[in-house]
């Protein structure tokens, strides 16, 4: 139990920040996965649309504003735009028989859940490196 | 801090000769019609521009150390690299260009992205950051997708560029994550930062081994190391085959010299985690594309296999270039960056030549099965020599281009110690030999008795009968010449390319030259 | 102030997610998207990298280094014309074959 | 005289020019492709004597042999040199390759006739000229041949050395692998090149070593065969992996590059592609056996001996090793030969067992005798080659003979037949004759096959010309007294006797029995008796492009032992100075009458025996005596061909054949036991080391052919053209990477 609190510390109030955090991030998490799990190739699209939204948002936080903005302009406007435009010009082949995923689904979980791995070993490095240090400034 | 001065001009001519000749060839392509054009003019300009870059190259290739426009390393490691890259996309625009001009529409179109990714690769090898890296890579790995999927009527061709942009895309983003994680331990894009960071902070050991594999996989994809090199067979068999033969010998250079790059100045000082990963790819790769190119049946994919097995020897000089149990570095001969170096080189020769070999058949026979090349010493015996040459260099004969790779990228495995490694890499090259052979054999001796009789006859030198002779044109007649001298020139041990490599080696490794 | 974990566990998750996507989408316009997903996380890596790291100068407490935000900026583009490079292959082969299901594309293989 | 020495270096340019001229200009005419070919071994002839008189009249001149650079090759650090060298060693072997090559390029102008393999309607061109479709490009590859063993023979440096020795590798495939339409020259070629690259690879390895632990930084045989430079590697030590031993460096290398011997002179255990390399032509058989390739083994370690024989002070094993791999290879092949019925095959293995000879000689330490035995060897083994395939030509000549005047039944279908009774299958598959197949108690007979023994008989009368010159050289081979085959072994005998080697000199001399027995056992199965076959009864004498070349060996094999009689032995005179020059220590030892006496009974005891067994030759049909004496008796009478025989209404031969089985049953436990006790001996041997070879041998190297083909098969499935499979391939090994890697970083941190 020490290692868990010791890892996840949860502060008891939220900071505004955090509190901004928390719904934005659940956002932009939920819309990625309807990307990749809606089996409905337009909804994947419009949930793209969200996530990229929600990252911009997450850059706004992050005080890189610039980036928010070139976010918004070069992603939400023009790859969402030719992403859709393509799938209007093959339609059809949104309404196929088959199912919209191959079988790989549980052996691509389990490479997934270990690539996910690293990500948390990263961050367990990065938190004892450089919240001590932020914490110090 | 005035970035752009004369020095850096020089020093980044070539690029400037080749952005030039780009540029030439989008205006006159912007300009000109497209339905008369042969394209000729353009592949014209594409040989003279990059033949012009290779001059400023060679002049640049005993410079010392420096740095142009702040993000632009050029050290003799990058220039020798660029020298190999020049004249392997000269070779493949000399030979494959014709051969380009008649199947594809946009001809202004591939000779400008022909040429851009050169400029792209150019600045591949010589990035100090990890910006200017990920940019050209990407540059050179967008370009190269659309260069195989180029032939738009060709199912083939667009399957295998679809392939390589999923495999691609995928690879460069796990890349991309891996190179965050470093910007994240240490704060710094640069590499030489980088790897000052890592020395000063050994306790970021934890992120540097996800790190590494992260950055390994997408360079791994580039040098189609195994077991990232499933993309390569399908593509290579898939592309035009020019465009083959350039992502084998030049795009793979790249990859090589990156890798170099970013582990030699970035991760040095953890070498110790990446050099066992190398070694295992190295006998994995190697063992992978030895095994499976025994079971082939297409000569474009054997060789296509072949690379991949290829890719695992080279691998074995930047194992041995590291960990040095033995002696100072110092005093050794082969450091094995200079195998790795010379190895390159040669492969380019071999390897261009031999892909050439493979599309004039081809282009006479309609295909590039092994039954293509039954008997090609009688329909045409230039051809056929050529082609035995370099699979010659291939198996490592000496005398060949190959063997000098070899040489000296296995003997700095066994300077440092590496015994398994050299074991394992000899026992590969046996078996290579068997498929190497068996090419060599169908294209001398044929099936056993199922020969035609008008090609017998032929074979025999008493033939009247010429039903079958195969003529080749006079570009590609001129590369496989310039490709088989250049091959046994390099099996001659050439003082200067190995004067080339062993300073720009001994440069990048900071002995002193 | 948000902890640095949080964006990075953020950042894993979309990325993994593009990668999932990537992995088993039949589609290969939806693997495409996947692919958006995964250099998107990358991207949050990056900026909050670049946002938590040594950026600013102690005397003028001015921020002196954007070297994260450019990169996180050169992704963009990269991921832009990527999408279009791919889009321009996909809808090449869509025209050849009509489908852009991937399972059906093993002309090449063996 | 002297100025020919420089010249040294021109030797091997002829015969590559001649190469290069046939291949660019001349192979559509196949009468100037050997004109060419014949002109460059001649000239390269031409170079190669003037430079080895002058050697051999030189006064002292292994104290200042001639070396000299050409160029050099930067290696970074250090420089590679390239050039040539005369010494004592290489004078002889001039003098002995050179004229070989002549005679052999003759020999072959007229040798390459129209194969029988081949139907003339596909080639009628060729079949109407009466010459190999491909009689130009066989010119080239032997022009290459010649090239790769003079340029070997020249090279001052182990680096050219190897380069050449490649060549000669690259070369023996294609030209063994000649008639490639036949499916068994075809594997044999394969098999060869691979099994000499098995042993080159090893040899490659200890090239390296040698390079990097050497203080010259060079390959040159003068500088790491210095005095100084082996003191260093004797003094070096490393500690093997794998079995923990510490040696000194010098051992491991010398016993790497033994391997490349081990490889090329068919040493055991890589012997398997030496009979097997019979597919190619006979001029080929001859240019591998005597002249060039064979010869380059052993002649390797003639040139690298003083590193041998450092080894063999600072680590007594390495020479022990050598001493009994050729000791053992000696005793094992000559058993094998005494029951073979092809008659290049007993050659075959006759040549394995003599190399077996020099390798033993080598590892006991006598350097002259090994060099010795090399130079006669190669002179009677020409002989026996060029012989043989003049024999196999009249024979195949018979046939057609046979054929065309109809006195033959119908060939009955099904040419190619596995051997069961104790020869290898390949053996008798595929000469391309479509014959009646005879399954005898001896091994399956096919009675069109020009190159079995039991088809013969009786050739002397027919074949005068060969037969006494192919008789002379078999003397020589078994080592009949004052032949040049007598002096060089009894010089081996003689230093294993000296040296206190019993165990080698015991095999030794029983092999030299065996030798001379089954060298009777050719000469009466071939020359004496009456011909067996029709073919053999219309065998012709062959052309004069071939006879004369036998002719001319003839005089050495008979005479040039006479350089090294142990009263008068000029080339131990010769030597001597390049010992003293090279500061090694080769073993020397006082002349004994007691091994040259042995050496004597054994010859002559030998060819006594086998002319007691087989001086008569064979009678039609007979079986092979010391195999009846095995031979289970219900064998015979339950076997179906043996029944098929009797209903055609041989009852008198058979019953004539049984009192002989019964007389000579009586006859060998009464009067003779010893002869057959060897024969008995050898024959199982012979049957053991085939069985060897194709269990053991054969089958390691078919497994791990289908191991590498099934293991490329599997992994190919994974190739099956989904991109996202190989996408999930990276991801799965990725994982499998980090959970190996990674885990325990992770479980630290908690």
């Amino acid at each position: 139990m020490d290692i868990i609190q010791q890892l996840f510390p949860l502060p008891p109030i939220p900071t505004l920040q955090q509190a901004v955090f928390i719904p934005l991030a659940l956002f932009t998490a939920v819309c990625a996965l309807l990307v990749v799990l809606s089996p409905n190739l337009f909804h994947n699209a419009l949930a793209l649309v969200g996530t990229l939204f929600g990252v911009a948002g997450i850059y706004a936080l992050l005080e890189a504003e610039f980036l928010a903005i070139s976010q918004i302009l070069v992603y939400v406007w023009s790859i969402s735009t030719l992403i859709t435009f393509a799938i209007m010009l093959s339609r059809g082949m949104m309404f196929g028989a088959t199912s919209k995923t191959n079988k790989q689904a549980g052996t691509a979980i389990d490479g997934i859940v270990v690539i996910g791995f690293i990500g948390w070993c990263n961050f367990v490095s990065a938190r004892s490196k450089l919240d001590v240090s932020i914490a110090v400034a | 801090m005035n970035a752009i001065s004369v020095t850096s001009l020089g020093s980044l001519m070539p690029e400037i000769i080749l952005l030039i000749g780009g540029l030439l060839i989008l205006i006159l392509d912007t300009a000109m019609s497209e339905e008369n054009d042969s394209g000729r003019g353009y592949m014209a300009i594409a040989v003279v521009f990059l033949l012009a870059a290779i001059v400023p190259v060679y002049l640049l290739l005993n410079t010392k150390p420096h740095t142009a426009l702040m993000v632009v390393d050029v050290d003799p490691f990058a220039v020798f690299m660029k020298f190999t890259i020049y004249i392997g996309m000269a070779l493949v625009a000399i030979t494959g260009g014709s051969f380009m001009n008649q199947h594809v529409k946009g001809r202004g179109e591939f000779w400008t992205l022909f040429m851009f990714v050169t400029i792209a690769m150019s600045l591949a090898v010589s990035a100090n950051n990890l910006i200017l890296l990920f940019l050209s890579i990407e540059f050179l790995s967008i370009t190269s997708y659309l260069l195989v999927g180029f032939i738009r009527e060709d199912q083939r061709s667009s399957e295998a560029g679809v392939k390589y942009f999923l495999y691609g895309s995928v690879a460069s983003s796990i890349m991309l994550y891996g190179m965050s994680m470093l910007y994240g331990a240490t704060g710094s894009l640069m590499l030489v930062d980088i790897g000052k960071g890592f020395a000063a902070n050994k306790d970021l050991g934890t992120l540097v081994l996800p790190a590494v594999l992260l950055v390994l996989v997408g360079l791994g994809f580039k040098t189609s190391l195994a077991p990232f090199h499933q993309w390569a067979p399908d593509t290579y068999e898939g592309a035009p085959t020019p465009v083959t033969a350039y992502l084998s010998t030049a795009s793979k250079t790249v990859g090589f010299a990156v890798i170099v790059r970013v582990l030699l100045i970035g991760l040095g000082s953890f070498s110790h985690e990446w050099v066992p990963i190398l070694a295992g790819l190295s006998i994995f790769t190697m063992t992978v594309g030895n095994l499976v190119a025994l079971r082939q049946t297409s000569v474009k994919r054997t060789l296509a296999y072949s690379s991949v097995a290829q890719a695992g020897y080279i691998l074995m000089g930047l194992v041995a270039v590291v960990s040095s149990t033995q002696g100072d570095l110092k005093t050794l001969a082969m450091n094995g960056l200079n195998g790795l170096m010379i190895y390159l080189f040669a492969y380019l020769f071999t390897n261009v030549g031999a892909f050439m070999v493979v599309m004039a058949v081809e282009a006479f026979t309609g295909g590039s099965d092994i039954s293509a090349f039954e008997n090609l010493s009688r329909r045409s015996p230039a051809l056929a020599w050529s082609m035995f040459i370099f699979l010659l260099s291939l198996t490592g004969i000496p005398l060949t281009g190959g063997f000098m790779g070899k040489f000296f990228v296995f003997g700095a495995a066994v300077q440092h110690q590496y015994y398994w490694l050299t074991a394992i890499a000899l026992i590969n090259t046996g078996i290579a030999g068997f498929y190497y052979l068996n090419i060599i054999r169908a294209m001398f001796f044929g099936t056993s008795g199922i020969g035609t009789y008008a090609g017998e006859v032929a074979a025999s030198g008493e033939g009247t009968v010429a039903t079958s002779a195969m003529s080749i044109s006079i570009p590609i007649q001129i590369g496989l010449v310039i490709c088989v001298i250049a091959t046994v020139w390099i099996g001659l041990y050439p003082p200067s390319v190995i004067e080339w490599a062993n300073n720009a080696s001994r440069t990048l490794l900071g002995l002193g030259s | 102030m948000v902890p640095l974990s949080w964006y990075l566990v953020l950042a894993a998750f979309v990325f993994s997610c593009g990668l999932y996507g990537a992995l088993v989408r039949r589609n290969a316009i939806a693997v495409l998207m996947g692919i958006e997903l995964m250099l998107n996380g990358v991207n949050i890596n990056l900026v909050a990298f670049w946002r938590y790291g040594d950026i600013i100068d102690k005397a003028t407490q001015q921020v002196v280094r954007l070297d994260g935000q450019i990169f996180a900026l050169f992704v963009i583009a990269v991921a832009a014309a990527e999408a279009a490079v791919g889009l321009a292959l996909i809808i090449s082969i869509y025209r050849n074959r009509k489908t852009v299901s991937l399972d059906q594309m093993d002309l090449l293989k063996g | 005289m002297q100025g020919f020495l420089n010249l040294a270096w021109l030797v091997p340019v002829p015969t590559f020019l001649a190469f290069a001229a046939i291949v660019l200009f001349a192979n559509r005419n196949k009468t100037v492709s050997a004109l060419i070919a014949i002109g460059g071994a001649v000239l390269s002839f031409l170079l190669s004597w003037p430079i080895a008189f002058s050697a051999f009249t030189a006064d002292h001149f292994g104290q200042h042999p001639v070396e000299a650079q050409l160029f050099s090759i930067p290696t970074g650090t250090s420089d590679l040199w390239i050039g040539y060298q005369v010494d004592p060693a290489n004078a002889l072997m001039l003098f002995m390759s050179s004229f070989l090559l002549v005679m052999i390029f003759i020999y072959a102008s007229g040798y390459m006739t129209f194969p029988a393999h081949l139907s003339p309607a596909t080639y009628p061109i060729a079949a109407a000229q009466g010459k190999d479709p491909r009689y130009s490009r066989f010119m080239a590859y032997i022009s290459l041949f010649a090239t790769g063993m003079m340029g070997l023979v020249v090279s001052n440096s182990l680096l050219t050395f190897f380069i050449f020795w490649e060549i000669m590798g690259l070369c023996s495939y294609l030209l063994i692998g000649f008639w490639y339409e036949k499916k068994s020259a075809q594997a044999a070629s394969i098999k060869a090149f691979m099994t000499t690259r098995v042993g080159d690879v090893f040899m490659l390895v200890g090239l390296m070593f040698l390079y990097i632990h050497s203080q010259s930084g060079n390959l040159l045989f003068s500088d790491i065969l210095s005095a100084e430079n082996l003191h260093h590697l004797a003094t070096l030590s490393v500690t093997v992996p794998l079995i923990n031993v510490t040696v000194p460096w010098v051992a491991p290398i010398a016993i790497l590059i033994f391997f490349g011997t081990v490889g090329k002179s068919a040493q055991f255990p890589l012997h398997v592609w030496l009979p097997d390399a019979m597919e190619g032509p006979t001029p080929v058989s001859a240019m591998i056996h005597a002249a060039t390739m064979v010869s380059a083994g052993v002649f390797l370690l003639v040139r690298m001996f003083p590193l041998f024989a450092t080894a063999g002070e600072v680590a007594p094993g390495t020479m022990h090793f050598v001493a009994f791999i050729g000791a053992f290879t000696a005793l094992f092949a000559s058993t094998i030969a005494i029951a073979q019925w092809d008659i290049k095959r007993v050659l075959a293995y006759s040549t394995i067992s003599q190399l077996g000879y020099m390798v033993a000689a080598i590892g006991i330490g006598a350097y002259v005798p090994a060099l010795f035995h090399l130079i006669t060897h190669a002179f009677f083994k020409a002989l026996l080659f060029l012989g043989s395939g003049s024999v196999i030509h009249g024979v195949e000549h018979g046939l057609h003979h046979v054929h065309e005047h109809g006195h033959h039944d119908e060939p009955a279908p099904g040419g190619e037949h596995g051997g069961k009774e104790g020869h290898t299958p390949t053996e008798a598959a595929g000469h391309g004759h479509t014959g009646l197949v005879i399954h005898r108690k001896d091994g399956d007979l096919n009675l069109e096959d020009p190159q079995d023994m039991r088809n013969m008989g009786g050739l002397l009368s027919r074949m005068p010309r060969t037969g006494w010159t192919f008789i002379i050289g078999g003397l020589a081979l078994s080592g009949f007294p004052l032949t040049a085959g007598f002096w060089s072994k009894d010089e081996i005998l003689g230093n294993a006797w000296g040296g206190g080697n019993t165990l080698v000199f015991g095999a030794l001399v029983i092999s030299a029995f065996l030798t001379a027995f089954y060298t009777a056992r050719q000469i009466g199965l071939t020359f004496l008796g009456k011909p067996r076959t029709e073919m053999a009864k219309h065998a012709p004498e062959s052309v004069p492009s071939m006879t004369w070349p036998l002719i001319l060996i003839t005089p050495f094999a008979l005479l040039l032992g006479f350089i090294g009689t142990p009263w008068g032995n000029w080339i131990e005179g010769f030597m001597e100075p390049y010992i003293e020059h090279l500061e090694f220590h080769a073993l020397h030892v006082e002349f004994s009458f007691i091994p040259m006496l042995v050496s004597i009974v054994v010859a002559v005891g030998g060819l006594v025996a086998g002319y007691y067994v087989y001086g008569q030759g064979l009678a039609e049909g007979q079986v092979d005596p010391l195999r009846n004496w095995l031979g289970p008796l219900w064998l015979v009478f339950h076997n179906k061909y043996w029944i098929d025989e009797f209903y055609k209404g041989t009852v008198v031969a058979f019953s004539h054949w049984l009192s002989k089985v019964l007389y000579w049953f009586d006859d060998l436990w009464v009067i003779d036991p010893i002869v057959d006790g060897i024969g008995q001996l050898g024959v199982w041997l012979a049957r053991l080391a085939a069985e060897f070879d194709r269990l053991v041998v054969d089958g390691l190297v078919n497994l791990a052919g289908w191991l590498s083909n099934r293991a490329g098969g599997i992994l190919r499935n994974t190739q099956d053209g989904q991109v996202q499979v190989y996408l999930l391939l990276l991801v799965v090994s990725m994982t499998v990477w980090l959970l190996l890697k990674a885990l325990p970083i992770f479980l630290k941190l908690v």
